[in-house]
């Protein structure tokens, strides 16, 4: 683009955005949305955190399908796999080795933590999975031992459980009479808590097979 | 006349499927199979045949034969066997016939025939269909079906110049089609209904939409005109040529030329009502395009030494005498117009199975080689003379029963300028065609023929000889005992007497 | 003006630079950057006009929850395809500019 | 005794727009020159030239022959003219065998000739069933006593119809020395076909006795129309050296012939006319005698003309 | 609802192809017989569903038992079934053609992608929930890109990097929008928010933003840009998949909101929409005309054809359902043709090795099936009878001059003529005579007869109007404010 349309481009967007902003100071107050809902809800969604309770029940749907986003971003790195040649790391270096031999315990601490308090203050499932992630991704840099093949067929596995488990639940509460992530009353809360624990597994090595390696996985063995 | 209803509602699909299932098994068989082939043609041909037989006895006795379909919301497909589809689907399912015959033998030992003749059964489908269609919806669907049917026909050769004369037809048909499909919804956003009716359907809207439907006729005409190759829409023709014998037969008799003509007869009677398009004042017109086509293809075809090419510019003048007949509004000169669709037919296909017997037999293409071809081939050349004299009017060949009644009609309307344009056109007929006449029979050979090929049991392969011998034998017949009950004249007084009399 | 809308209003500036950078860099890079600063500039609106009364809607935090998940997926798979259009084409840019 | 000859009639209502035939006494008379005329004709075709094409000429005779018969009987319009198209393309054909490619050019304008003929005569007819909704012969008449008074358009059709075709037969006199030796077969054949193709439509659609003052003026202009149509032809025959000479025999030969033709019909027409004043006077009348005379003219006539019209410029 | 069997639910929609798609990454081996079984069930459930939709009535699921607003509402009626229906009746197509044309290689990576492409299609033409259509919308986009980027060859890269860039942006825009409508209305339920007051500047912000970002996904004219690299560069089932479905899912939506959502505001852009649609009509015709190409002949075709889908736009505010009917049928027929056509022109290219319309003589001839699909797909795009397209054609013709609106009329037409010349451009090679030269590659039998299925599927839809119709009117979906029928 030369200059000139830069200009033009710069200016169009410019005059978007003013008619945008004048948009957005017109919208109307509406007395907090759906807070007021949510809130006399909360007591039947098993999960004291308002947000969880969104996320993982109300709509939990999309939070299923953001899920199965997920797997989708892997399915479609993984048919790009081939022929790239991986960047040589320098693993050798002390300093990051003992940062890592000490950081990777904290991590998988931290990870389990978010993952629990989800459930009464911000936290979750993703938040602990990316944490988890973090913690793969400093261990693969440092560690070419971390990415032998063992290794990445039983994390493969751990790839699907987050959406399958999210789907046997949906489709069981279903069975019991109930719509589709309908979680029995009593029982949502421990439901919830195991949707999010795998969710958090496969979420990990989901983000960690995405950002820091090739997945060599699929049943090519 | 009473006959039972469930058989009535079948038969004019039979009559459809009697063509288009051989049609779509053949396009499935191998190319070695030519038994199976030929039998599943033939087997088609009969059937349809005899349906017609028993068609035209059912409606000679006032039985209908009606089946419906809806195709789109308030637009029904129809298929209806009334005495004016009858006279159509007559003529292309005996021509039909013979045209089988004579392909087999004309295509022996050629490439792609299953294809060919697949497409070939598909065309005569599409045919029966727009005879029968007992609405405007209809009718375009099958016309489409023909020009997509018959373009593999064209191109069949698939030289060079065969896909250029593809290419011609395609351009033609297919905007030929769109003023068609603009016509037809226009016309239907007027009137609710696309219905053939006798009398027409637009009769009763009021005078204000008079202009609109003056244009519709125009658009539908033009449609029509291309496959009826009236003059501005012609250029097609002679160049679709090209093509092997029985296409063009089927091109210039049996099916496209034909469908085209047709389609004017039904717009005129059956959508606008030929008393009410005369009011229109739109007649006069179509009267005059169809005398300058005639006379315009008459002096073209003079000129034209290649015989098929000479024989395609006679239709495109022959042809516009159905038009004429149908433009100059009266039941004498309809009877003209309608009959000349199976006179017509019978003789130009005549002259293009003996075309295409003296080049397969002799390698004969122009008129300059034909001198004394007539020794060669006694039984092919006495059937061109029949035919081309029928087509100068000479009696008592059928082309005579034509012009004597276009003559009569345009008497009765007081168009005495009419009279002029056909004896004009047939002194051009006979400017073209005598002289070839007079090559074939009184002219000394000019040393051996070009490519001969000998045949034991006759002049040419018998597959070959015994269609033009008999189609000529109609046209004979079909002048000299025209006042047999159901002769092609009777039956199209019959419908002249329908559409003109009844309430 | 509230600080609320401020900040929504700070969520729109950030979607036009992105969308800005989006139309005017070629390299692949801060073009997918860019994108994410779009993003970005939703989930602010989304989060900012959540709060402009007193009690907060927590549906927009979900949402933006799930949206960042999405918005992460998306860009590992446009740096997976970035990297391999680089090692096809010799270039992190698309050869002929046709967008915007 | 010709009035005791008996008349037929054969409907044949199927045939064609539903026509019919009729012998009567005049038919029988007409039949009777014709077939002198034709055998003339059948024998000087096959003794004049190679049995090559013997099949062909036997063929084409027979239908030309054919043709005449059914138009001299035709009771209706539609089988007149077929069997007036049939003898003429015949004839034309039998004359092309015989001449060979060399007459292509005489044949040609002769062929010329013929059609303008046909097509006058099919306006004619057109013309009079407008008038009539009829073939038959007897409603026409009406229709032309009616349509035809005067120097009408039909009258004129008429006289275009007899001139072409008798001109047919004029035109072999400027083209005789071209064919020296066959001119009296040739012009038989043609004779016949202008008598039938050319007069008869006349005594058919005017006046059986050609007795009204219109038919005998459009008989004379048909003579006429014969002469000038003829000198038309001769200058598409011949180069325009020989021209003058070729004028010469052509009006020589065509007062001629228009005699023999009027004095033929004219015998016919006695017969006729007297025949219903009394039977006893039409049995004298129209004894064997009478009717040999009458033959024997249109044999002399033929003679004379071939004769005249035979003498070298 | 208790009469059909418990069975025939939406949901597996989603879970089975999901479930598809997961075994077919496991699995080492059979996964082209997994992938068609899938899809198979899959529509054997559209069917049942469409049984239960005529006997019951339009029918709704709310995830989780809490509805809108606070939850997310499945909904189906005619529309959206008929929409599934289209998606699983073309991909039964694609799959069983894919089952031969993958290596096992490339088949590892494309099932898993494709089956959950068509979970995510049916999550998508399901979902009421606009929040929820954006992450569909992602989940659709990103295995469309993913899927043309799995060729791997040069340009199917470059094509699949722009098609992120431009599907990203698209979702960016709309879910601004939905950003906005969400804190005006206090919902992202299309119905809720159609029935709440929504200030006009906006409504009409909002609605910019959504209808840009979908336009951008569905490719109008001038958003094309990306289209005929993308489609023509993808692997033949791939192609055939985004030409026929994924271009369809933006329309879609927006159709929805056009109806559910901002019918006055709608009407109002109606008249640029649809002389984008004209535009596009030409534009993508006279280009298909001139590609040298058969894949890129195909695909600019489909650019000319889905400007007819907003050509049509202006006649709505008057015409009503009757015109949604012939747009729906248009789709529905270009869905069918168009994977037809794509997977025909593959099998050229399989063939002969290269897609030359030139040197294509001495190819077409020896495949006469993919002649047929070719034909016939032909016949439909060029809107001739008795087909689909000529059904719709004929509709909106009708109701173009019923209208009085000429310009519309004509462009109809035209388009017909230039689709014609560029359809004969490649048929009127299946006819001329050449020697086979060469030493050409095999075709399976599945990848001929899969093309001709789905063009015949074509040709049928043209007998079948009244019948999709008849479906398409349950719920009334295209009469806005009818709500309480379920």
């Amino acid at each position: 683009m030369t200059g000139m349309l830069r200009w033009a481009f710069a200016g169009l967007l410019a005059l978007l955005a003013v008619g945008l902003v004048s948009v957005v100071l017109q919208i109307p107050e509406i007395g907090g949305g759906l807070r007021s809902q949510v809130m006399a809800q909360l007591p039947e969604s098993g999960v004291d955190h308002a947000v969880t309770a969104v996320l993982l029940n109300f709509r939990g749907y999309d939070t299923f399908l953001e899920l199965v986003v997920l797997l989708l971003a892997l399915f479609g790195a993984w048919g790009l796999s081939d022929s790239i040649d991986e960047a040589q790391l320098d693993t050798d270096i002390a300093v990051l080795t003992e940062l890592v031999a000490f950081l990777v315990p904290v991590l998988i601490l931290v990870a389990a933590y978010l993952l629990w308090v989800g459930a009464y203050s911000p936290g979750g499932a993703f938040q602990g999975g990316a944490v988890l992630a973090g913690a793969g991704v400093l261990l693969s840099l440092c560690d070419p031992g971390w990415r032998s093949r063992r290794i990445e067929r039983t994390a493969e596995l751990l790839l699907v459980p987050g959406v399958l488990v999210f789907l046997l639940v949906g489709l069981g509460s279903m069975l019991l009479g109930g719509q589709f992530l309908e979680y029995p009353k009593d029982i949502a809360g421990s439901l919830i808590l195991l949707i999010e624990a795998f969710a958090m597994l496969s979420i990990a090595v989901t983000l960690h097979t995405l950002f820091a390696g090739t997945p060599r996985v699929g049943g090519d063995r | 006349m009473i006959i039972n209803p469930a058989f009535s509602a079948t038969l004019p699909v039979a009559l459809v499927a009697s063509s288009l299932l051989p049609g779509l098994i053949i396009f499935a068989l191998a190319e070695e199979s030519v038994r199976l082939r030929t039998a599943l043609n033939l087997l088609g041909a009969l059937s349809k045949l005899l349906l017609v037989a028993l068609m035209l006895w059912g409606v000679y006795h006032e039985a209908a034969f009606e089946t419906r379909f809806e195709l789109l919301p308030g637009l029904p497909l129809v298929l209806r066997a009334d005495a004016l589809s009858l006279l159509f689907i007559t003529l292309s399912a005996q021509l039909w016939f013979l045209t089988t015959i004579y392909a087999v033998g004309y295509l022996e030992g050629s490439p792609h025939r299953s294809r060919f003749f697949g497409f070939f059964s598909l065309c005569v489908t599409a045919t029966v269909g727009v005879a029968m269609a007992g609405n405007l919806l209809t009718f375009i669907l099958f016309y489409e079906m023909l020009t997509l049917s018959t373009y593999p026909l064209v191109v069949h050769r698939g030289t060079a110049v065969a896909r250029r004369a593809g290419e011609a037809y395609l351009l033609y048909t297919v905007l030929g089609g769109v003023l068609l499909l603009l016509g037809a919804v226009w016309l239907y956003t007027l009137t609710g209904t696309l219905a053939f009716r006798p009398q027409g359907v637009v009769g009763d809207l009021d005078a204000r939409h008079h202009t609109s439907l003056i244009i519709i006729f125009v658009l539908l005409i033009g449609g029509l005109g291309v496959k009826a190759a009236l003059l501005p829409l012609h250029g097609w023709l002679p160049k679709a040529m090209v093509a092997p014998a029985p296409v063009s037969a089927l091109l210039h008799a049996v099916a496209v030329v034909k469908a085209g003509a047709f389609g004017i007869v039904r717009v005129v009677y059956d959508i606008f009502g030929i008393q009410f398009a005369a009011t229109l004042g739109v007649m006069m017109p179509l009267a005059w395009l169809a005398s300058a086509t005639i006379i315009y293809g008459s002096v073209r075809a003079l000129f034209q030494d290649d015989l098929k090419r000479r024989l395609a510019y006679s239709t495109v003048s022959q042809v516009s005498y159905i038009a004429l007949g149908v433009a100059l509004v009266g039941p004498l000169a309809s009877v003209g117009g309608l009959v000349h669709l199976v006179h017509q037919g019978l003789m130009k296909i005549t002259l293009f199975f003996c075309a295409g017997n003296l080049a397969e037999t002799l390698g004969i293409h122009k008129i300059s080689e034909m001198n004394g071809v007539a020794r060669r081939m006694p039984w092919t050349m006495t059937a061109f003379t029949v035919a081309s004299l029928g087509m100068i009017g000479v009696p008592p060949i059928a082309g005579f029963i034509s012009k004597w009644y276009l003559s009569l009609g345009a008497m009765e309307v007081g168009a005495d300028w009419v009279l002029l344009v056909l004896a004009g056109s047939s002194a051009l007929n006979a400017l073209y065609f005598l002289p070839i006449l007079y090559r074939a029979w009184f002219l000394e050979p000019a040393g051996d023929w070009p490519q001969e090929r000998h045949y034991p049991r006759a002049e040419t392969s018998l597959a070959l000889l015994i269609p033009p011998v008999i189609t000529a034998t109609l046209a004979l017949a079909a002048g000299l005992l025209a006042s047999v009950p159901a002769s092609p004249q009777e039956w199209a007084k019959l419908v002249v007497l329908r559409e003109f009399l009844d309430p | 003006m509230t600080p609320a809308q401020l900040y929504a209003l700070v969520g729109i500036g950030l979607f036009f630079v992105g969308l800005y950078a989006l139309g005017v860099r070629r390299h692949l890079l801060p073009r997918i950057l860019a994108l994410n600063i779009m993003g970005s500039g939703v989930f602010v609106v989304l989060v900012a006009l959540a709060r402009r009364s007193s009690e907060v809607d927590p549906v927009p935090h979900a949402m933006v929850i799930t949206g960042i998940v999405v918005a992460v997926s998306a860009t590992a798979l446009a740096l997976r395809l970035m990297l391999r259009v680089a090692h096809a084409t010799g270039s992190a840019q698309l050869t002929d500019t046709g967008d915007d | 005794m010709i009035a005791s000859l008996p008349t037929f009639h054969w409907p044949l209502n199927a045939v064609l727009l539903g026509s019919g035939a009729t012998a009567g006494p005049l038919e029988w008379m007409l039949l009777g020159a014709l077939a002198v005329l034709w055998l003339v004709f059948g024998l000087w075709l096959l003794r004049s030239h190679t049995s090559a094409r013997r099949g062909l000429t036997v063929a084409l005779h027979a239908i030309a022959g054919l043709g005449l018969a059914a138009a001299a009987l035709a009771s209706d319009a539609a089988l007149f003219y077929s069997g007036v198209t049939l003898a003429g393309y015949g004839t034309v054909a039998l004359l092309l065998v015989a001449h060979g490619p060399g007459r292509a050019r005489t044949a040609a304008v002769q062929v010329l000739l013929m059609v303008l003929g046909d097509l006058a005569l099919f306006e004619i007819l057109v013309s009079l069933y407008s008038q009539a909704f009829s073939v038959q012969f007897g409603d026409l008449r009406a229709a032309y006593a009616v349509k035809g008074q005067g120097l009408s358009l039909i009258s004129a059709l008429l006289v275009i119809t007899a001139g072409s075709k008798v001109a047919m037969l004029l035109l072999l006199i400027p083209a005789t020395d071209r064919l020296p030796s066959w001119r009296p077969g040739a012009a038989s054949g043609l004779l016949c076909v202008a008598l039938v193709s050319g007069v008869l439509p006349m005594v058919r659609l005017v006046d059986p006795l050609l007795s009204s003052e219109s038919a005998r003026y459009s008989l004379l202009a048909s003579a006429a129309a014969a002469v000038f149509l003829c000198l038309l032809s001769a200058l598409c025959v011949l180069g325009k050296s020989r021209l003058d000479a070729a004028v010469r025999r052509v009006s020589a030969l065509a007062s001629l012939s228009v005699a023999t033709g009027v004095r033929g019909l004219a015998m016919l027409a006695v017969a006729r006319r007297l025949a219903p004043l009394s039977s006893a006077l039409e049995q004298r009348m129209l004894s064997w005698p009478f009717a040999v005379a009458a033959a024997a003219t249109l044999a002399l006539a033929l003679v004379l003309a071939v004769a005249f019209g035979g003498l070298p410029a | 609802m208790s009469i059909v069997s418990p069975l025939v639910q939406p949901v597996l929609l989603i879970a089975l192809p999901l479930v598809g798609s997961i075994m077919a990454f496991l699995l080492s081996s059979r996964r082209a017989t997994v992938g068609v079984a899938v899809v198979a069930g899959n529509l054997g459930l559209v069917g049942g569903l469409i049984g239960r939709l005529c006997a019951t009535g339009p029918w709704q699921h709310s995830v989780g038992g809490w509805g809108a607003p606070l939850g997310i509402d499945l909904y189906l009626d005619g529309l959206s079934a008929t929409m599934l229906a289209m998606t699983a009746l073309v991909s039964l197509g694609i799959s069983a053609y894919s089952a031969a044309y993958f290596s096992a290689t490339a088949a590892r990576h494309f099932w898993p992608l494709w089956l959950l492409l068509l979970a995510a299609m049916n999550a998508l033409f399901l979902s009421r929930d606009l929040f929820n259509l954006y992450v569909t919308l992602e989940l659709v986009g990103i295995a469309a890109v993913a899927l043309t980027a799995m060729r791997g060859q040069r340009d199917a890269l470059v094509a699949a990097m722009r098609y992120l860039l431009t599907t990203l942006l698209g979702s960016m825009s709309y879910l601004l929008g939905v950003a906005l409508l969400y804190h005006s209305v206090g919902s992202v339920d299309m119905v809720l928010i159609g029935e709440t007051p929504v200030p006009p500047p906006v409504a009409a912000a909002a609605f910019a933003l959504m209808a840009v970002g979908l336009l951008l996904k569905t490719a109008l004219f001038p958003f094309h840009f990306w289209l005929p690299g993308a489609h023509s560069s993808a692997s033949a089932p791939v192609s055939a998949a985004l030409s026929a479905l994924v271009v369809k899912v933006g329309f879609y939506i927006l159709l929805r909101l056009w109806i559910e959502v901002f019918p006055a505001l709608a009407d109002e852009i109606a008249g640029l929409l649809g002389f984008l649609g004209g535009v596009a009509v030409l534009w993508g015709s006279l280009q298909a005309i001139l590609q040298q190409r058969a894949k890129m002949l195909v695909a600019y075709s489909t650019v000319a054809q889905l400007g007819y889908f907003f050509l049509a736009l202006p006649l709505v505010a008057a015409g009503g359902s009757r015109v949604w009917g012939a747009i729906v049928l248009l789709v529905l027929a270009h869905a069918l043709a168009k994977a037809a056509m794509f997977m025909a022109a593959g099998n050229l290219l399989a063939f002969a090795g290269h897609d030359r319309i030139r040197d294509l003589d001495r190819v077409v001839q020896r495949m006469p099936l993919t002649a047929a699909a070719l034909g016939l797909a032909g016949v439909s795009i060029m809107g001739l009878p008795p087909s689909g397209g000529f059904s719709g054609k004929w509709l909106l013709l009708q109701a173009s001059l019923e209208q009085g609106n000429w310009p519309i009329a004509l462009v109809l037409l035209l388009g017909g003529v230039l689709a014609a010349v560029y359809v004969f451009k490649l048929l009127e090679h299946i006819f001329t005579s050449g020697t086979p030269t060469g030493e050409p590659r095999a075709v399976a039998r599945t990848m001929e007869w899969a093309p001709l299925m789905l063009a015949i599927g074509a040709i049928a839809l043209g007998f079948l109007t009244t019948t999709v119709l008849d479906l398409l009117a349950v719920g009334e979906p295209f009469v806005p404010g009818r709500r309480d029928d379920y």
